[in-house]
């Protein structure tokens, strides 16, 4: 189970590390080439997400390693293979990441079924509130999956208990207001939010949205369950290259195994 | 939100969680006029002392005589101060926002009018105002880039996706989960999470309210049919929403492109490439393919060449209620010109779909029958488009000359 | 001729012979509908029907608040189809000529929009058309070229004389002495032979009735004072003579172009440069030298920079009834710029001639007091002209761009 | 008296020829060899042209010349001179022809003082119906000068009375509606015009608009007393130069002399 995968792991680590990538950019081997280097760099989870046409809440990078990768010829089915290959290959949670359509398209059933026979563990969709998502979580939970539901800094409190209820695995967290890729200012503000979150939820948060570097992190740990990372690692690979992730991601974790910490 | 906005299944609020508390609060802004008598006073009379509503029924005797079939009327949005529809749904949002006391306003635009439009609203009620175009609509519609610019507006290109429409939805929303608190995002078209659909169909409806009023009084009857073209439906919605409940017929008619078979189009009702997804927030027919990827589309008039369509227009083809016809390219220049040179009319490229379906329709219809066309705008703003599709030398001879005292 | 048609000495009928007789048909025809009820309400009509009328008037509330002394309004005839004031008369001069049972009609042009409106009303009504129009105003308002040609209208280029407004006047002169007997020469202006000044105004002063009306219900009073820009003078003469009985100043700006001093303006009554004379067809205040030559005009404004004036305009200016100023190029596309900013209007480069005045008097007047500025048109069709006087970048990049696909 | 100089001259030639130029065009030397030229091949009288900014009643020949007169610094007060001169050296008539504004500018008094201290006989003023004219026709009266005033083909028989009734000197029958310069095609229609007008007016009638050869000569020949020829030898001039003029000339009046005719 994911939750109690990510609590085991949260007893060995102060703060786990989730990344992304968007399927199939630069190409499909990069993708898994990418994959293989963040498992060995120790990364605790992984969100794939498939292209859409359409990425409302993704910020330039992201939006445009959507477009790219769908102008060579992406393909849902192919993402789903794919997605099943690193799943089976590599150790780690996986998790899918996309916009509602391309679930509703492929059929929610067939979506849960394949996820399920892939081992995948669940899936973060950002434009599907929960009032929407009646028959995606039944989908979800018909296969034991994880519907990663969403917190944002403005959801009040009876909203948090609710979008609470549905979520499974853990908590998305966004950090603030706007799309992804953008820096945040991890503030006091921002720390009274996560406890608000806290107040609702036993599942673990995860916080996305402009995590790029051990500063964020740092401020983090301590506050959080999982960091996530995700436009920051698409420029590294566009600016420095995929040799470039490993030394990267352990320079963000360093110090985060607990008996390190001091 | 109190209710999700469905109609029969399309529509819905499919929204970044970011965004809920602001849609919660446009809702309550919206559910607390609507129902409202002095707020629909205070709307019309900004209308008709800034705009100039009543918009009149033109009857186009010339086109009449011409096709010898029904009696054709023109519902003359053309009028409205900047020239569309568009003025009508800017006006009514712009008093919202007033009322939420937002400073900032967004909006997408594709044909240029709703970007005019919300700029100019942005200019009389004090507002800040960014305005998301596509790189593509903004080479069509050149004009309108430079009036909002004068009119104070920042516009900024859209070079993501298409180009188009979709994408500079899109990039709106983008601006809005940011920004929220301080900007209200103001649809063009009753398109989007609900309410936009429904609270944009309110404020135009207005032309339906008139248009009925006025064509009885004129002719002494109900009109047979009403058409209009659809983009988005916000105007087919505002002129359809005054005859729901007459036995009138409705026709939409949306952009074929180059033609039906050649999928370079954007008919959504009224083909059969498009198929029910959710995108842009809203749940209803769109031209994607089997991935749920959107499609390209193509039309001549920016402000029709749009993946998806109003989810109260998709329930109302389920039902049966709308026709839905599409028009092409070539057809559309072929009905503007005839209409300019019969009627002194110039409708927009947009408008002159609704025009199309019309002139196939009247000469099959009988004398006693009368038909109704919405003019949503007018065709000023196409000025570039239309003389390209007319090749017309005289205006590449003096643009070619403008350019050359530019280059020295 | 029953009458001469003099006001005070201005005015007349300075025709060849061979128009004499056109001309008594002409007045005949004007002098049977002008105190007819009938034909006031069927122009009435067709102006409310086809066109927008009444037109509102509406309260420039930023501006007020920015020139922080008399209240400003605005009378809007740039929400007239085809944009301008000049619709009015065209549609009444277009009723005449059904009567007179003519088939053709010509007409000249200046700013574009009178030859858009004749053009426009010749397609309504069945007429064939031509238009001549200075070569030097066919560059800087070639949008309005196209639309005339796209209306079905001929447009001849007129390469004499300052091939401007007055070039054009002496063209259609030219083409009617041939064909009068089909042909009615749709003058634009409160210029020209008797009955044309009194004919242009009985038509424009539907734009006074209606104002003087509405600012009085909207405000409870007359207005201090009345704006409009004077070129030939129809649309200041329109607007006036709904006040001429009242208590009420009333302010014809005219084109200061690049300042008095400079000689380079068309300012015939608000400057000493101009002298009575006898031209076009009548005898009014012309720039001219002392033999008696037309001297260059310039403005920023196609549609004011015209050597003539309206006698009726010239009498008033003697009698003290009406107050003129001008306003300089500069001025006005400040004015414009300023009033599209803060109101979201666009003023046509003529109409914000009486833009100017009003802002320089606005400050100095009492918070209590009521001014009206007559919009006579949009400023849409000024596009080339105001980006150039910005020297818009991302225009010009685009002109430039498009001129390299003519090219290609 | 310019009526009996005609009715003289019309004694001993069937048709009179009057011709046109625009003073200072193409320079003031050459209109004053045109004009001797003129004269040399027997032209019976002479109208100048003062140039005038806006000559509404002129076509493109006569405007053009109209423009370029003015355009090259062309006067009215060098033009006075000028009539002054030529009519002091050349011992035919010459009439003024201008718009009315030339003549208002320049005060009406001072220029019928002038025209008669220059010894020119008449004017005519084509934008200047009777109606308007009344400062005028009491200012030539005054200096007993010849107002050359104009019918037209649609002038009712009234008004042709009335006109007849201001004119002096000659009547000028304009042939046809427009403007100078196209020509006119003289048939039966034409020919009932004249005798309409002649039915009004014992003064000679003189056809303007559209004479350009010899032809038109010969058809108003028997009808009409005076041919104004204006555009043709404009047109001459610029093709083939002022040596030509005086060939032209007699080309058309061959066998315009009682004697000759047969
Ligand atoms: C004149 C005009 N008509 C129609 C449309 C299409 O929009 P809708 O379908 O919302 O009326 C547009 C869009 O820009 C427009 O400018
Ligand atoms: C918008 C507009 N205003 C004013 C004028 C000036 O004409 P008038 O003085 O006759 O109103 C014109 C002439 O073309 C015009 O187009």
């Amino acid at each position: 189970m994911l939750e109690s995968y990510i609590k085991n792991r949260l007893k060995e680590k102060e703060i786990l590390l989730m990344t992304h990538i968007v399927i199939g950019y630069p190409s499909f081997e990069d993708s898994f080439r990418i994959i293989e280097e963040m498992v060995k760099a120790g990364v605790d989870l992984m969100e794939l997400q498939i292209p859409f046409s359409e990425p409302m809440a993704d910020g330039p990078v992201i939006l445009s390693a959507n477009q790219k990768s769908l102008a060579y010829g992406t393909k849902v089915a192919k993402c789903m293979e794919f997605a099943k290959k690193v799943s089976k290959t590599f150790n780690i949670p996986f998790l899918f990441m996309s916009y509602y359509n391309i679930l509703y398209k492929y059929g929610l059933k067939d979506f849960t079924s394949f996820m399920k026979d892939a081992g995948i563990h669940g899936a973060i969709v950002p434009d599907l509130p929960h009032e929407e998502a009646c028959d995606y979580l039944k989908a979800m939970e018909a296969c034991n999956l994880n519907p990663i539901m969403l917190f944002s800094p403005n959801t009040p409190k009876d909203r948090l208990k609710a979008i609470a209820s549905y979520a499974k695995g853990f908590i998305y967290c966004v950090a603030r207001k706007g799309v992804t890729g953008s820096s945040t200012s991890f503030s006091d503000e921002f720390e009274a939010y996560v406890n608000r979150c806290r107040k609702e939820t036993d599942l673990p948060l995860a916080i996305g949205f402009g995590v790029k570097e051990k500063r964020d992190i740092d401020f983090l740990r301590g506050k959080a369950d999982i960091a996530i990372i995700g436009t920051a690692i698409i420029k590294l690979i566009e600016q420095k290259g995929i040799e470039h992730i490993k030394e990267f991601i352990e320079s963000l974790t360093v110090a985060s195994t607990k008996q390190n910490s001091s | 939100m109190k209710t999700r906005g469905y109609f029969n299944g399309f529509g819905g609020a499919y929204i970044p969680e970011i965004l809920v508390e602001t849609f919660k609060e446009l809702e309550n802004a919206f559910l607390d006029v609507k129902d409202d008598p002095l707020f629909w006073n205070e709307y019309k009379t900004v209308l008709s002392t800034y705009s100039c509503r009543p918009t009149p029924v033109t009857f186009a005797e010339n086109l009449t005589r011409y096709f010898n079939g029904a009696r054709i009327y023109i519902k003359r949005e053309d009028l409205n101060h900047t020239g569309a529809h568009k003025a009508n749904n800017v006006i009514g949002q712009g008093l919202l926002v007033k009322r939420m006391g937002k400073k900032r306003v967004i909006a997408e635009t594709g044909a240029g009018q709703h970007g005019v439009a919300t700029a100019t609203m942005a200019a009389k009620f004090g507002f800040k105002c960014t305005i998301y175009m596509g790189e593509v609509d903004m080479e069509r519609q050149r004009p309108n880039v430079f009036w909002m610019e004068k009119l104070g507006a920042e516009v900024i290109p859209v070079t993501e996706g298409t180009r188009i429409l979709k994408d500079a939805i899109n990039e709106a929303f983008r601006d809005w989960v940011a920004n929220m608190d301080t900007t209200h995002y103001v649809l063009g078209t009753a398109c989007g999470p609900h309410p936009f659909p429904e609270m944009v169909t309110y404020f135009q409806s207005i032309i339906g309210k008139e248009a009925r009023k006025q064509i009885i009084k004129i002719t002494n009857k109900l009109p047979s049919r009403v058409y209009a073209c659809v983009g988005g439906g916000s105007n087919a919605m505002g002129i359809f929403s005054g005859f729901f409940d007459d036995p009138v017929e409705l026709i939409g008619v949306e952009a074929g492109g180059r033609g039906l078979e050649s999928g370079r189009h954007a008919a959504r009702l009224s083909s059969t490439d498009a198929s029910i997804g959710i995108a842009q927030g809203y749940k209803t027919y769109f031209l994607q393919d089997s991935d749920g990827q959107m499609k390209k589309t193509h039309s001549v008039a920016a402000g029709l060449d749009y993946v998806g369509v109003s989810p109260i227009l998709a329930d109302l083809k389920e039902k049966g209620r709308v026709r839905f016809e599409s028009a092409t390219d070539k057809e559309v220049i072929d009905a503007m010109s005839l209409t300019i040179k019969k009627e002194g009319l110039i409708p927009a490229l947009e408008s002159a779909h609704a025009f199309v379906q019309a002139f196939k329709d009247a000469p099959k219809l009988d004398k006693d029958d009368v038909i109704l066309i919405n003019q949503s705008g007018r065709g000023d703003k196409d000025i570039f488009t239309i003389a390209d599709a007319f090749s017309d030398p005289g205006w590449k001879e003096f643009i070619i000359k403008k350019a050359k005292e530019y280059n020295a």
